[in-house]
């Protein structure tokens, strides 16, 4: 327990401010599984978070603010796809520039909108919800995007591991020109994966703005945010449930640190405001060492050190950051 | 058509947060605005989110050297941090005057004689939330959500704080060890994303553990924003932000009010003893106007009922807010004590302006960090 | 020669067609706020002088840049170099009773050596963690961030008052001297001036730049001719963390007088995007870093005049570097 | 189907990779394909899988044009490949592999597949392990599975029998001719002549992107290994014979990975004077012996003597290696040892200068401007590697040569050079080194081998398999050995 909240109240509050990180680590875990580096995420959560909300403030609708969302971020993911896929530009450049212009252009664009009242989405409570015990039903009651977010998991974790277009999607993020031999259009599959993951980048950005805190400003709450899912993805190992325990590890830390302000009074309370950033990063390092220990475990023979081994391998796909270009 | 003719008179007005953040930073603007309605030929020229995060690289001498250039002969900065800038600009710009607000520079006898400080008493404000919020509060938990710690914000908290004790003790008649005044300090006047504690994230605490008012100290209206959130998903909270007169509107349903300032009446002196040639150096610490508190010409500082507050409390609230413009109640009167337990008044001492504008840390019986 | 200037029509019309869309979108009057960002910017000497306060940092982290960006590297923690560069500068500007040159020359070169270690972190972590740069770097910037507002709220705080407007004012004889009626600092520019032809001459003269082209160009090469990767990545990104540490030093002594939490201001960000727009070119670097420097300055008239917000400049900066790169791209691709 | 080639030309750039090519191959029939390294057996294949585009000429199937633009309309039309780099996924799993490319299936019907294929062929495949783990042979055994799950019409073969055992030969062998009675058309390229007499009905020799020889069985092997080596060159001069001094580089029993089959049970020793030439197809351990002499990788097991200094393990046994007067050139100019966008001048400037600060434009200049004329390269100091063709950026390299060396270690020095150029660098090599300078080089051409080497040393599969004066040997012999063939077989 931190500070005054309880145990379900915290595991609450964690869920629910780790949904829209999930939405937004597992769109790039999409991108990348594919090959392709989005660097822009860090704009792009702020630009479809201001589109959103723009367009669920005008229209009066959620729904069409999270699809505004998630096109604003489609939109970002065409520049981001063309010029590296088609053009062979560095993924990089493209998404840094990028990633600063998204930034930049929210502001600017959603300046007229900042600090007003608009459409929230509330937590909704499940049918069976009253026959719950009461810890229950305060986990239990959570905004939507909380069940889109675990949805999501579930369906990228099935998509990757048993689907035919996940496998033909790895196999490109792995081997392009391998791909391209068995029949697989590599540059088409990036795109679209690109862009997939980009809508749901987008959509995650949504749920900043429509219900994680509500509203448009600037700053909006969200910033910083891209690059913790960038690490995400590294910490995860490219793996979607392992991205999205990162994810909540991380709300974790941003919801309990500023229960940690009562425990450390003599501490500034800005100095937990920004740990859990180069915590996160730092956790790299770790999965640097543990991978090139683990990968050996992985291929062991014993079923239990396979798993282990599975649990803190990762490594990125081959082929990332490389587009291919066709003889 | 010629914008420089004799009697117009333009002023700068730099803003910390967002003009329209409904807080802190509108008040001000919004007195602008009365101002140029009501002082002929005057016109203000503002920039606003005058801060390191929202306009890094950019200082107060650069925007002030900007706003000079556009004619602009009496410069308003908005906020505490704003100290040094102001200060140089005023060295920098001798036959240009400047009003710092919420700063005391112009007691400091180096300081230049073309800058004076400007506040409003927001203690009363302060004391009626806090009396509001514990007139209405259900479960004796009221939150409190402090910017930054420094001798205003701890004032201002502590009046709060006194506002609330005085209604549980002697309006209700509760025992005060049923009372819990909880201050959360977020880090700064508004929320910088990975710098200071994201203030939603601390309004949704505060709800979480079974706070049912939160009293915003911070420019922006998050509390309100989240009390309402939690509202309308039936739980029976509610909030009160800061600052600014319309700040209520964003949420009508889930405020109790809102404590704010009017700056019309400090900034119209100012301005009427420029155009007379009376200008001093001084610091001026304007009340509310007892008797026409929600008078905007007369009152700089008031108490806006919001929905939310129940008939029979805002009845109790004017008899409160009666007593404390007669002195009948004076709530910094001792037996008062320090957080750490020293003591800050004795029996029957009353505390000086002095005393209250510097003072030096919360007082007894509120939960939260001192420094 | 004559390609390139149809490249830069071409990539200019681009810029402008899209910042006009934006202002379009935005509902703003667009001839109108493309004459006040340039009337912000050089309207009187003193903006002149503000547009140079903004080009000192600007160029200084593009300069280091230009060393990590031939080695092959991201420095992408330039910003929490800078930041750092800040903090040794106070470090040592806080200590009383010496000399106040004295002082100002120790600081320089702390405010160097701290810039440059803290780059060498974050080189450390590539070539022994394993962590990419981009992620060591943005990890260190965070984690410079935090330790400044920790020495500004906690050691570092004003007497009385701890706040986001940073420390206690320096003592007016450390103050990098301006010209009367100048804005910008005129140690700082030609600090710059000097770290321009110094970064001129290492690259394009000495072995070390000759060193680092090879090494950013074919690792696996340079192994053949006894050079050692992982020494040159060090070398290279010790040089940009202490250009960005003068940045630092000259933001505290010479633009803000004491040291607040932002006082990176962003610039190593921006100078990230300049360097990608120059082609590494140094001849391109002051030139870019004015036009940037200028549009920075230029667009505070936005919010002030028309009522925008002056994120416009952002959005002009980093179109210009897509619209490049997109040039770029076409050309090969042909 | 019948498969049929008409006038097939392909170039890269400016190499021209087959020239002319027309050849027809029948359905119910395996077709072997044989050719020296670089004849473009493979590139033929490639474009017949719409992997590669070709430049001119068509291709019928069953007498109709066909569209082949990309390897999906190939196999959509029935045409399948075992390509000779394994075209997998290496950390994907055994089943994935398999199952990518193929129609949808459900996982366990694929699984069902893969182990009727596997005991059909004799392979042992465990599905769940990522293929990384395995032996190249073993990857190429699944994507032969895959392939053939795939039923396809024309299943094309480029070195399938590359590090399979011969058991699993066996089990390959009578599968592909039951396939190819079922209906099938395999096109088989090999290098191995045994395999291909085995199995084929007919056989095509390229050389130099040219059809030379076309037949059907029974085959004349002399003839074959003509056609695709040219004819067996008389011995010209080579000057004065060397004389051999003390041994100065000495291998004993090292095993090391790299390559397909890395290194094994390896015992060299070469004296001072020796010009040794490496044969033995692509991979098949001269790279790995070259770069563990040279320091870059470290042995498994054993030890590297060199001037009786043995050397250290990992990233120091380079420089020491070049300390001890060892000089290094790879095959893959631009990608390892040349700096494509940095000029003749500056690659000069790198290799010899050591503890200076700043480069002097003037001597490294006159250096680079010696160079050139010295070895004939056509540029000037400021061009960049890039721009220069591959014969002058091999000269550029040997210029680069340390002049002291004492061993000289040469991954295909003539890679894609004319004869003229090949020749001039052989010169240059023999005459202008002092005579107790040993070199070691690796080539695919045996008449640059038999040419200019004193002793040849030929690998296969990782292993010496011969290693013997170039005068007690006979160019058969070596031929023979190089195929896998056992010296007397005919
Ligand atoms: N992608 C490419 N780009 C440029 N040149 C190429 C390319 N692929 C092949 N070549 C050249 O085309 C020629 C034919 O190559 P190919 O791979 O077809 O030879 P091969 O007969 O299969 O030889 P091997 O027996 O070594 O496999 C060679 O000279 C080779 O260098
Ligand atoms: N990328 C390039 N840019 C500019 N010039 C080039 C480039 N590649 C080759 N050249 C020039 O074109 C000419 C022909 O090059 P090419 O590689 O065909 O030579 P080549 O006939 O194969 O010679 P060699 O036998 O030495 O390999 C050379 O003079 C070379 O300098
Ligand atoms: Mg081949
Ligand atoms: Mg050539």
């Amino acid at each position: 327990m931190i500070g005054e909240l309880s145990l379900p109240m915290l595991i609450a509050s964690v869920l629910a401010a780790s949904a829209p990180l999930i939405i937004i680590a597992l769109g790039e875990t999409l991108a990348e599984k594919s090959g392709v580096i989005n660097l822009s995420l860090d704009g792009v959560v702020l630009f479809a978070a201001m589109a959103a909300f723009v367009v669920a403030k005008e229209t009066d609708s959620l729904l069409l603010g999270f699809l505004a969302g998630g096109c604003a971020g489609m939109l970002t993911g065409v520049i981001v796809g063309y010029f590296s896929i088609y053009l062979h530009l560095s993924q990089v450049a493209v998404g840094f520039a990028l990633s600063l212009l998204c930034r930049d252009l929210a502001y600017f664009l959603g300046n007229p909108y900042s600090r007003i009242q608009g459409p929230t989405m509330l937590s909704s409570k499940l049918p069976f919800y009253d026959s719950l015990p009461s810890s229950l039903q305060i986990i239990l009651s959570q905004p939507l995007t909380v069940w889109l977010a675990l949805l999501l998991v579930a369906i990228i974790y099935y998509f990757f591991s048993f689907s035919k277009a996940g496998l033909n999607l790895r196999s490109v993020g792995e081997n392009p020109a391998a791909s391209f031999a068995r029949g697989l259009n590599p540059a088409k599959i990036q795109m679209l994966a690109v862009l997939g993951g980009a809508f749901l980048v987008g959509i995650g950005g949504a749920a900043y703005s429509l219900s994680l805190k509500p509203g448009w400003g600037r700053p909006q709450g969200a910033e910083g945010i891209g690059w913790i899912g960038l690490a995400l993805v590294i910490f995860g190992g490219w793996n979607p449930i392992r991205v999205a325990l990162g994810a909540t590890l991380f709300a974790f830390l941003q919801v309990s640190g500023i229960g940690l302000q009562d425990l450390f009074p003599g501490i500034p309370s800005q100095v937990f405001q920004t740990a859990p950033f180069p915590l996160m990063i730092f956790t790299l390092i770790f999965m640097h060492f543990s991978t090139s220990r683990s990968r050996k475990q992985g291929y062991s023979s014993s079923r239990l050190q396979r798993l282990a081994g599975k649990l803190f391998m990762s490594r990125a796909p081959k082929g990332l950051g490389q587009s291919y270009r066709q003889e | 058509q010629s914008h420089a003719s004799a009697d117009t008179f333009i002023f700068g007005l730099l803003m910390v947060g967002p003009a329209n953040d409904h807080g802190w930073s509108q008040a001000h603007f919004e007195a602008g605005k009365e101002i140029e309605r009501n002082i002929p030929g005057s016109k203000m020229i503002y920039i606003d989110k005058v801060n390191p995060a929202d306009r890094p690289g950019v200082t107060i001498p650069f925007l002030v050297d900007d706003l000079v250039s556009k004619g602009a002969k009496l410069i308003i900065g908005n906020s505490d941090d704003m100290t040094d800038g102001i200060r140089e600009a005023a060295i920098l710009h001798p036959d240009i005057k400047f009003i710092h607000i919420s700063g005391d520079d112009a007691l400091n006898p180096d300081s230049p004689e073309n800058l004076s400080n400007l506040m409003g008493k927001m203690e009363y404000g302060q004391m009626m939330a806090g009396f509001a919020a514990a007139m209405t509060t259900k479960t004796g938990k009221i939150g409190y959500l402090g910017p930054l710690i420094n001798d205003e914000t701890k004032r201002l908290a502590a009046s709060c704080f006194l506002g609330a004790r005085y209604a549980w003790t002697e309006v209700l008649k509760k025992d005060p060890a049923d009372l819990s005044f909880k201050i959360s300090w977020i880090g700064f006047w508004f929320n910088i994303p990975g710098v200071t504690s994201d203030p939603t994230q601390v309004a949704k605490n505060f709800f979480d553990s079974g706070y049912d008012v939160v009293i915003s100290g911070i420019d922006t209206t998050e509390a309100l924003i989240v009390a309402d959130q939690k509202k309308k998903e039936g739980a029976d909270v509610a909030a009160i932000p800061y600052d600014y007169e319309g700040a209520c509107e964003i949420a009508p349903d889930a405020c109790l009010g809102v404590p704010y300032f009017n700056w019309y009446p400090g900034y119209s002196y100012f301005i009427n003893n420029i155009k007379n040639n009376d200008w001093k150096k001084e610091w001026l610490w304007l009340g509310p106007n007892w008797k026409d508190m929600n008078n905007t010409k007369k009152s700089s500082i008031s108490f806006k009922n919001g929905n939310a507050l129940p008939g029979d409390v805002q009845t109790k609230l004017a008899v409160f807010a009666k007593g404390l413009g007669n002195e009948s109640i004076s709530l910094f009167t001792g037996p008062l004590n320090f957080q750490d337990k020293s003591i800050f008044l004795k029996e029957g001492e009353t505390a000086t302006e002095k005393q209250i504008w510097n003072l030096p840390q919360l007082l007894e019986g509120m939960d939260g960090s001192s420094k | 020669m004559k390609k390139l200037i149809i490249d830069i029509l071409l990539g200019s019309l681009l810029v402008f067609s899209f910042t006009s869309l934006v202002l379009l979108i935005a509902g703003a009057p667009v001839l109108d706020a493309f004459k006040h960002i340039w009337l912000g910017a050089f309207a009187s000497s003193i903006k002149i002088s503000q547009v140079l306060s903004v080009w000192v940092p600007l160029t200084l982290c593009s300069c280091g840049l230009l060393f990590t960006f031939r080695a092959n590297l991201w420095n992408i923690g330039i910003e929490g170099q800078v930041t750092m560069g800040a903090i040794g500068a106070m470090a040592v500007l806080r200590i009383p009773g010496i000399d106040p040159t004295l002082t100002l020359c120790l600081a320089f070169l702390t405010s160097m050596l701290c810039g440059g270690a803290w780059g060498l972190f974050a080189g450390l972590l590539k070539t022994r963690g394993g962590v990419h740069e981009i992620f060591g770097g943005l990890g260190l910037n965070f984690v410079s961030q935090g330790f400044i507002l920790w020495l500004i709220f906690g050691p570092w705080k004003r007497p009385g008052i701890a706040s986001m407007s940073g420390t206690e004012l320096l003592n007016r004889k450390l103050w990098l001297a301006s010209l009367p009626g100048w804005r910008v600092a005129t140690a700082g520019i030609i600090i710059t001036i000097t770290i321009l032809i110094l970064t001129w001459l290492f690259l394009q003269k000495s072995r070390l730049g000759l060193k680092l082209k090879a090494i950013g160009q074919n690792p696996k090469a340079a192994l053949l001719y006894a050079i050692s990767p992982e020494r040159y990545y060090l070398q290279s990104i010790f040089i940009a963390g202490s250009c960005a540490g003068i940045a630092g030093f000259i933001q505290t002594t010479g633009v803000y007088h004491r040291l607040i939490p932002s006082i990176s201001s962003g610039y190593g960000y921006l100078a990230l995007l300049l360097v990608m727009l120059s082609g590494y070119k140094i001849v391109l670097i002051p030139i870019l870093a004015f036009f940037f420097a200028s549009l920075n300055v230029g667009a505070i008239q936005l919010p002030i005049v028309l009522q925008l917000d002056s994120a416009l400049a952002g959005v002009i900066q980093g179109c210009c570097v897509l619209c490049a790169l997109f040039i770029l791209g076409i050309r090969h691709d042909r | 189907m019948d498969v049929e080639f008409q006038h097939i030309s392909k170039n890269f750039g400016q190499v021209q990779a087959l020239t002319d090519v027309s050849l027809t191959a029948r359905s119910s029939t395996i077709h072997g394909l044989i050719g020296e390294n670089g004849a473009g057996k493979s590139t033929l294949m490639k474009i017949l899988t719409g992997y590669q585009s070709k430049s001119s000429g068509s291709i019928l199937l069953d007498g109709v044009e066909a569209q082949l633009n990309n390897p999906s309309q190939a196999s959509n039309l029935g045409i399948g490949m075992l390509y000779q780099e394994p075209m997998d996924f290496p950390p994907l799993t055994v089943l994935e592999n398999f199952s990518l490319g193929t129609p949808r299936q459900s996982r366990q019907e694929l699984h069902f597949a893969l182990k009727t294929l596997s005991i059909r062929f004799g392979f042992d495949l465990d599905p769940d392990l990522p293929v990384e783990l395995l032996t190249v042979g073993e990857r190429q055994q699944i994507e032969l599975l895959r392939l053939i799950h795939c039923n396809i019409k024309v299943l094309i073969l480029d070195e399938p029998t590359t590090g399979i055992s011969p058991a699993q030969k066996e089990a390959l062998f009578p599968a592909l001719k039951q396939l190819a009675a079922d209906g099938l058309t395999i096109l088989l390229v090999s290098h191995k002549l045994e395999e291909v007499a085995n199995l084929c009905s007919e056989v095509t020799v390229l050389r130099h992107g040219k059809l030379t020889h076309h037949t059907a069985a029974p085959f004349h092997f002399p003839k074959l290994l003509t056609a695709m080596f040219g004819f067996v060159p008389k011995r010209k001069d080579k000057g004065s014979a060397r004389d051999k001094g003390s041994p100065i580089l000495i291998c004993k029993n090292i095993e090391a990975s790299g390559e397909r089959q890395g290194l094994h049970q390896c015992d060299i020793t070469v004296a001072e004077g020796e010009i040794i030439g490496l044969a033995g197809l692509d991979g098949a351990g001269q790279s790995t012996f070259l770069r563990l002499a040279a320091g870059l990788i470290s042995p498994d097991q054993g030890k590297v003597t060199l001037f009786n200094n043995s050397l250290p393990h990992g990233a120091k046994a380079y420089i020491r290696a070049q300390e001890l007067h060892t000089s290094f050139i790879p095959a893959d100019r631009l990608e390892e040892s040349l700096f494509a966008g940095i000029s003749l001048r500056d690659h000069f400037s790198l290799r010899e200068e050591h503890g200076m600060f700043w480069q002097s434009r003037t001597r490294t200049r006159q250096r680079t401007e010696e160079a050139i004329t010295t070895f004939s390269i056509k540029g000037t100091p400021e061009d960049l590697a890039e721009d220069l063709s591959g014969g002058n950026q091999q000269r550029l390299l040997l210029s680069l040569l340390n002049r002291n060396s004492r061993l000289i270690l040469l991954e295909n020095p003539t890679r894609g050079l004319d004869i003229q150029s090949g020749q001039w660098i052989w010169q240059h090599l023999r005459d202008e080194l002092s005579p107790d300078t040993a070199i070691i080089f690796s080539s695919p051409e045996l008449d640059e081998i038999l040419h200019y080497s004193d002793r040849i040393i030929v690998f296969h599969d990782g292993n010496i398999v011969l290693d013997s004066a170039v005068a007690d040997t006979s160019h058969g012999a070596i031929a023979a050995a190089m195929t896998g063939m056992r010296e007397g077989t005919p």
